[in-house]
C-alpha cells in the first residue's frame, strides 16, 4: 500500500528531487536555508544543497525577485518563495513588467523558466496583511501560468512540472492544505500543465474548485448526495493554461454550474471562469452560473469573523440548492 | 553571532551616542512605569498566546522597552508614530489604554479596532498612531507621509517611523529618507535594530560597515544609541525632534536593543548564541534603569516595587476585562469597508 | 453655447477647482510641477498653488505612493499620479496592504481620502511595458473605488467626485482620449460615484463600455444602426462600486449583452460583468453574454500588430451580429 | 542650476577617478569607431522621430557615447549587460547588427525582437544584453541575477547594469546592491548621471553629498569617473570587472555625462542652461578623443575621417534597410507569449 504525504512535503519532496536532477535548479527566499522555512516548508534542502542553491534572502522582495528572473534568463530555474502572498504585492513591476515579457519582448529568444512559490488564505486569524492571495491578478497577465493545487499528490506533481517548465509559474498554496495528507504518487509521474481533473462524478450540476475550495466542494457534495442532488466536481488544477474543455464537457453533461474560490469574489477568478461557462455553454444551461467567493473586506482575525469570511461546505450546498 | 561592528554587544551603544544624562522635563517615574507596563503587558500576551487565545502571530517587544519609551515619551501630544509587527510597546507608549489593547490583540469587539485587526494591525489615529503593521517596512512612508502634511498644516507636528534591522533591506527606505531628505520633512526614522530578522542573523543579510551610514549616505544626521537605556534614547530623540520642529529636517536613530522572546511568542531561538543572550539579559533595561533611579535617589526600592505592583494589577484587570469581553458581532464583517 | 474642452483639461480643471477650493487637495507625482506633466496634464497647477503643493517626486513611485497615504491619513486630500499605468505595478504593497486596508482596520476611525491617478492605453506605439491599465486588479481589492472615465466632460465631474470622496479612489485615464473634445459641464456640477448612464438608447443588445471603449460601442452602434440592429451603450463609469442597477435594466430590456474592455481579456473586468449579468439577467437572455477585450498579449510597437490588439468597432460590430 | 557638488561640471570626473591612461589591450581606434557609430545611429534615429518613423518613444544618447563604450568594450563576449531606455549605444557596443537594431527600432519584422519590442524593449540575449528597459531601475536586478548565476555555474562572466541619474532613487537599487555586497556577486553597478532625469535636475530629487557613497554605504568599491572621457570609463571598469572576475564581488561606477537631445527626441529642453550645455559639449567624448589620438599619434586627422567616412556610410546603409523592411506579419500577434 503507498503510504501517504502531507501537502506541505509533497512540495519539499518535489524541490529534494528536482534540484536533484537538476543543478540549475535554485531556491531563494527568506528564511528558507537553516531555518528550514518559516512553516518548516523547505526543511533539509540547506543542509542537502548547500547556501549556494539554496539561498536566504534580505527582506528584499522586490530585489531579489529581480534578481531570480536576471539568474532564469542567464540559466539557472529558481524556485522564489514569497513568504505570505500579501507580499506578492511587493514583486509585481518585476512579475508583470520583466518576467512575464521577456519571452515575447525577445520574440521567443530568452525565456524566464521560473516558479514564484506563495502561500495563501484566511483561516488561521492573520488578519488583513497576511490572509490573501492574487492568482486573479497574475492569471490577468499575459505570459504567466498559474498553478493552484488542492492535495498533496498534485501539489508534488504540479511542483515538478512548473520547475521543467520554461515560462514563469505562479504556485499558490493554501497553508491551511499545508498539514493536509494524500496519496503520494510515483517519484517519475508528470502531469502538464493545463490539465484538469473530475474528482466526483455527478449528474446534477458542476462545482468548479480550485485549491482548498476543493475540500469544500467535496464535503458540499456528500451532504447533497444524502439529499439525492449528486454534484460533479471539477478541479482545474491550473488557471492558466486553464482546461475550457474539461469544464465546458462537464457543464454540458450537468445543465449547472457553480464556481468557487477563496480569495474575495469581485473581480476575481470564478468570474472568467463563470463568464467562459456562460458563454460556451449558454445553450447547456438549465440556472445561472452562480459563484460563490471570500466576502468583498480584507480579512478580519477574530474568531467570530474569519470564519464567515469564505464559502464553507453549508453555503456551497445552500446555493446549489437554490439552482435546483 | 556574537560582538559585531555593526551592532554593539551588550546593549552598548557607539561612542556617537549622544550623553544619557537626564534632561530638566525628564519624569523618571513615568518612563519607569511605561517601561514596566509594556514587559508585563507583553508577558501577559505571551502567555495568552501560549495558551491559544490569541489569532494569528503575536510579535513581543519585551527587551525592547527602552526604545519604545525613550522615544515615544520625548514627543508631544499630536505627533504622529508609525509602528511594526513589534509593535505593542509602541502602542501603550502612545497612550492606548490597556484594556482596549489586549482585548484588539484577542481579537474581541471592545478592541481598539473592534477587534478585527489585532496585533499586527492596531490603528489608533485619535492618538497619533499610524499603526503597528504587518508588512516589513510598511510605516515608514505612512509617518513620511504624515510629516508631510504636519509640515503642509503649519502645525507643527512631527513624525516618528519605527523599523527593525530587517527593514533595512527593504527599498522603501531608502526611498523615504531621500525624499526626507529633500523635503526637510519632520520625520524621525528609528531602527530598533535587535541584531535578527525572523531567525536570520542581521549581519548575514546587511552589507556595510554601519547601520547609521544607511542615514548618513542622504545627508541625514544619524547617530547610533544605547537602545538599553531609555535615557540616551530619549536624550537622541528629543534632539532629533527639535531638529525637525525647526524646519531641519529628518534625523536617524539607531537603536541597539534585543528582543528576549525571539521572532514570535513561541520561537525557541536556537539560532542565538547562549553567551550574547546573557550579555544582553545583563543590560535589561528595567532593570539598569530601576538601579540608576535608586543610585541617584530618585526613588527607593520600595516606591518601584510599589509602581511595579501598581502596574502588575493594571494589567491582570485589563487581560480579564479582555478575556470577558464579546467576540466582535457578526454583522460588522463587513462594516468599513467603504465610507 | 457652451464650449467644449478636452478630455486632458476636464482633469486639470478639475484639479484647479478643487484645489483652490480645499487647501488639503495637494498633487504629487513625476514632473508634475514646473514641467506641467509630460502630458501637459497638470500645466499650470505649479505655477498656481506653489512647490508646497504641487510635489515634484523622484523616481520612487513606491515610497512616494507610500507617503501619499499616510498624508491622507493626516488630513490631506493627495492626488498622486503614476505617470504610466505599467508603473502601478510598483505602488501594489502601499494601496492594496495600506490604502485599501486603513478604514477597516481602524473599524472606520481613520481615512484614506486619495486618488491615485493614472494613464494607460495601447496605441501610440508605447510597447510592452507602456500601455498596460491595471484597472482589473485595483477592482478586485475590497476598499478601493475605481473610476474609468469615457470622455471629459466626465472626467472633469469625475475627478472632482474622486476628491471629495473619502476613500481611496482609483483614476483611469486613457492616453488616446487626452485631445478628445466634449462639452463642458457646469463648475459646481457633481455626480456621485457608482452611477452609469446610458449613452445611447437601443432595443436590440446593450454594450456595456468603459473608458475608450465607449467611442469604439458608439462608432460599431452607428453602423449596425445602418442595418436595422439598434444598440444601447451602456457606460458605468465606475467598476467600483458598480452600478449593476442601471446594466440589468438595460439587458432585461434587450436580452443581449456584449461587454468590452482595452485591456487583455482573460481574468479582466468584463469577467466579472459579464457573469454578474449572465447570473442576475439570465432568465432575460437571448443569446450568450459576449466579450471582448485585448488580445492576451504584451502590447507590440510594430505598426502593423499594435492596430490588432484592442476591439475596434468592426470587430465590436462583428461579434454583435454573431449573437443576433 | 550649473556645477553643484553631485555632479561635476563640463564633464570632469572627481579627484578619485584612476588614471586614464592607455591600457595594453586598448584597442583605441574600435573605441573611437564604436562612438563614432553609436553618434551617427542616434543623430539618424532622431531624423526618423521626427518625420515620425519611430513608433513610441525614443530616447538617445548622444553625448554619453563614452560610458556606453568605455565600459563594454572592456568586458569580455560572454559577459552580461543590463541597459535602461536610454540604450541603443548599450547595444550597438555590445554587439548588436545596426541595420537589425535600427529596424527593431522602427517596428520592422527582421528587427532583432522581430519589430515589436522597439527602442525601450530590445532583448538581445545571444549577444548578453538582458535589454533596454522602459521601467526606471528595471534592469539592475537582473543584472545581479545573471551574475549570480554566472557565479553559480562558475563559468567566470560577469554582468553590468547601467541605470540613469533617476534610478539613484529607486528602492530597488539599495535592495541590489546590499545583495550584490553579501553575496559578493560579478557585477558592476554603473551609473550614467547625465544630470536629469526627464526633465527634473538630479540634484533637486536626490539626497546627499555624493553619488558615489550611495555604493560605498554598502560597502561596495566606489569610483566616480569622467564620463566622457572614454579611457577613464575603460580603465574604471576594467579594474572592477577584475575584482568581480576574481571573487571580490560588485562595484560602482559614477560616470558624469550629458545627453545632447534632451530627455526624448522632440524635447525642447527648457530647463537646460545655455552656459552648462556649452561646457558640456565643449567636453564631446568624440571630439576630446580624436584630439587625444592624433596628438598620440595614433591616427591621423585623415584615417580618423575614413573612419567616420565608413560609419556613416554603414548607418545609411542599415537606414535604408530598415525603412524598407516589412512590418511583422500579422500572424505573429500571440507568438511566443508562453513556451
Ligand atoms: C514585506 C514583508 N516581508 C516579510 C515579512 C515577514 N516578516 C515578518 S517580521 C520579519 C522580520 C523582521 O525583522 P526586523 O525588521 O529586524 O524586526 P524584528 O522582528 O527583529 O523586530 C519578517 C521577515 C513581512 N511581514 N513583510
Ligand atoms: C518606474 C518608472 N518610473 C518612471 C518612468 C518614466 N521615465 C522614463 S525615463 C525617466 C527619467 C530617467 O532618468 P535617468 O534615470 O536619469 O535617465 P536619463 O533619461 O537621464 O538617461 C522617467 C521618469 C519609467 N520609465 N519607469
Ligand atoms: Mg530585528
Ligand atoms: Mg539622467
Amino acid at each position: 500500500m503507498a503510504e501517504t504525504i502531507t501537502f506541505r512535503d509533497g512540495v519539499l519532496e518535489a524541490l529534494f528531487e528536482e534540484m536533484r536532477a537538476d543543478p540549475s535548479v535554485i531556491l531563494m527566499g527568506e528564511d528558507v536555508g537553516a531555518a528550514g522555512g518559516v512553516f518548516q516548508q523547505t526543511k533539509g534542502l540547506f543542509e542537502a544543497f548547500g547556501a549556494r542553491r539554496v539561498i536566504d534572502t534580505p527582506i528584499s522582495e522586490s530585489g531579489a525577485f529581480g534578481m531570480a528572473i536576471g539568474a532564469a534568463m542567464a540559466g539557472m530555474r529558481p524556485v522564489f518563495e514569497v513568504m505570505f502572498g500579501d507580499f506578492m504585492t511587493l514583486c509585481m513591476d518585476q512579475l508583470v513588467n520583466q518576467a512575464a515579457k521577456v519571452r515575447y519582448m525577445s520574440n521567443g529568444a530568452a525565456t524566464v523558466p521560473l516558479v514564484l512559490r506563495t502561500t495563501m488564505g484566511v483561516g488561521a486569524g492573520l488578519g488583513p496583511q497576511h490572509s490573501q492571495g492574487f492568482h486573479a491578478w497574475a492569471a490577468h497577465v499575459p505570459g504567466l501560468k498559474i498553478v493552484v493545487p488542492a492535495d498533496a499528490a498534485d501539489a508534488k506533481v504540479l511542483m515538478k512540472a512548473a520547475i521543467r517548465d520554461d515560462d514563469p509559474v505562479l504556485f499558490f498554496e493554501d497553508r491551511q492544505l499545508y498539514a493536509a495528507r494524500a496519496m503520494a504518487r510515483d517519484a517519475d509521474e508528470t502531469l502538464p500543465l493545463g490539465r484538469g481533473r473530475i474528482l466526483r462524478p455527478g449528474r446534477d450540476v458542476t462545482l468548479v474548485a480550485i485549491g482548498r475550495m476543493v475540500g469544500v466542494a467535496r464535503a458540499a457534495a456528500e451532504a447533497l448526495a444524502r439529499e439525492g442532488i449528486e454534484a460533479e466536481i471539477v478541479d482545474p488544477r491550473c488557471l492558466v493554461p486553464l482546461d475550457e474543455a474539461l469544464l465546458l464537457e462537464s457543464v454540458r453533461r450537468t445543465h449547472r454550474a457553480l464556481v468557487m474560490d477563496a480569495a474575495p469574489l469581485r473581480y476575481g477568478v470564478t468570474a472568467e471562469i463563470a463568464a467562459m461557462i456562460g458563454e460556451k455553454a449558454f445553450d447547456w444551461l438549465d440556472a445561472p452560473v452562480a459563484r460563490l467567493g471570500a466576502v468583498d473586506t480584507p480579512a478580519p482575525i477574530s474568531r467570530s469573523l474569519e470564519p464567515l469570511v469564505c464559502p464553507t461546505p453549508e453555503k456551497v450546498a445552500a446555493a446549489v440548492r437554490a439552482m435546483m | 553571532m556574537g560582538a559585531s561592528p555593526k551592532r554593539a554587544a551588550g546593549g552598548a551603544g557607539s561612542k556617537k551616542a549622544p550623553p544619557a544624562a537626564q534632561d530638566a522635563a525628564e519624569d523618571c517615574l513615568g518612563l519607569y512605569r511605561t517601561m514596566v507596563l509594556i514587559r508585563h503587558f507583553e508577558e501577559s500576551m505571551r502567555r495568552l498566546a501560549a495558551a491559544g487565545e490569541t489569532p494569528g502571530l503575536v510579535h513581543l517587544c519585551s527587551g525592547q522597552e527602552a526604545t519604545n519609551v525613550g522615544v515615544i515619551l520625548a514627543l508631544r501630544e499630536g505627533d504622529y508614530i508609525a509602528s511594526h509587527h513589534r509593535g505593542h510597546g509602541h502602542c501603550i507608549a502612545k497612550g492606548a489604554p490597556i484594556d482596549l489593547l489586549a482585548a484588539e490583540i484577542l481579537g474581541k469587539a471592545p478592541g481598539i479596532c473592534g477587534g478585527r485587526s489585532g496585533s499586527m494591525h492596531v490603528v489608533d489615529l485619535p492618538r497619533g498612531n499610524l499603526g503597528t503593521n504587518g508588512i516589513v517596512g510598511g510605516g515608514i512612508p505612512l509617518a513620511a507621509g504624515a510629516a508631510l502634511a504636519a509640515r503642509a498644516r503649519g502645525t507643527g507636528e512631527i513624525a516618528v517611523c519605527f523599523f527593525g534591522d530587517g527593514a533595512l533591506n527593504q527599498g522603501l527606505l531608502h526611498e523615504c529618507m531621500n525624499m526626507a531628505a529633500i523635503w526637510s520633512l519632520p520625520v524621525v526614522f528609528v531602527c530598533e535594530n535587535n541584531g535578527y530578522g525572523e531567525f536570520t542573523a542581521m549581519e548575514d543579510v546587511t552589507a556595510g560597515e554601519s547601520v547609521q551610514a544607511r542615514g548618513e549616505v542622504f545627508g541625514i544626521p544619524s547617530v547610533t544609541v544605547d537602545g538599553m537605556n531609555v535615557r540616551a534614547v530619549r536624550a537622541a530623540t528629543l534632539a532629533a525632534a527639535q531638529r525637525a520642529r525647526i524646519g531641519e529636517g529628518p534625523s536617524f536613530i539607531v537603536c541597539n536593543t534585543w528582543r528576549y522572546g525571539g521572532h514570535h511568542a513561541g520561537d525557541k531561538q536556537d539560532y542565538k548564541d547562549d553567551e550574547e543572550t546573557k550579555r544582553w539579559e545583563a543590560a535589561d533595561p528595567l532593570i539598569t534603569f530601576a538601579k540608576t533611579l535608586v543610585d541617584e535617589k530618585r526613588a527607593s526600592r520600595d516606591e518601584l516595587a510599589a509602581i511595579e505592583a501598581e502596574v502588575v494589577a493594571r494589567v491582570k484587570a485589563a487581560v480579564a476585562f479582555a478575556r470577558a469581553a464579546p467576540q466582535p458581532a457578526i454583522e460588522t464583517l463587513e462594516a468599513h469597508v467603504h465610507g
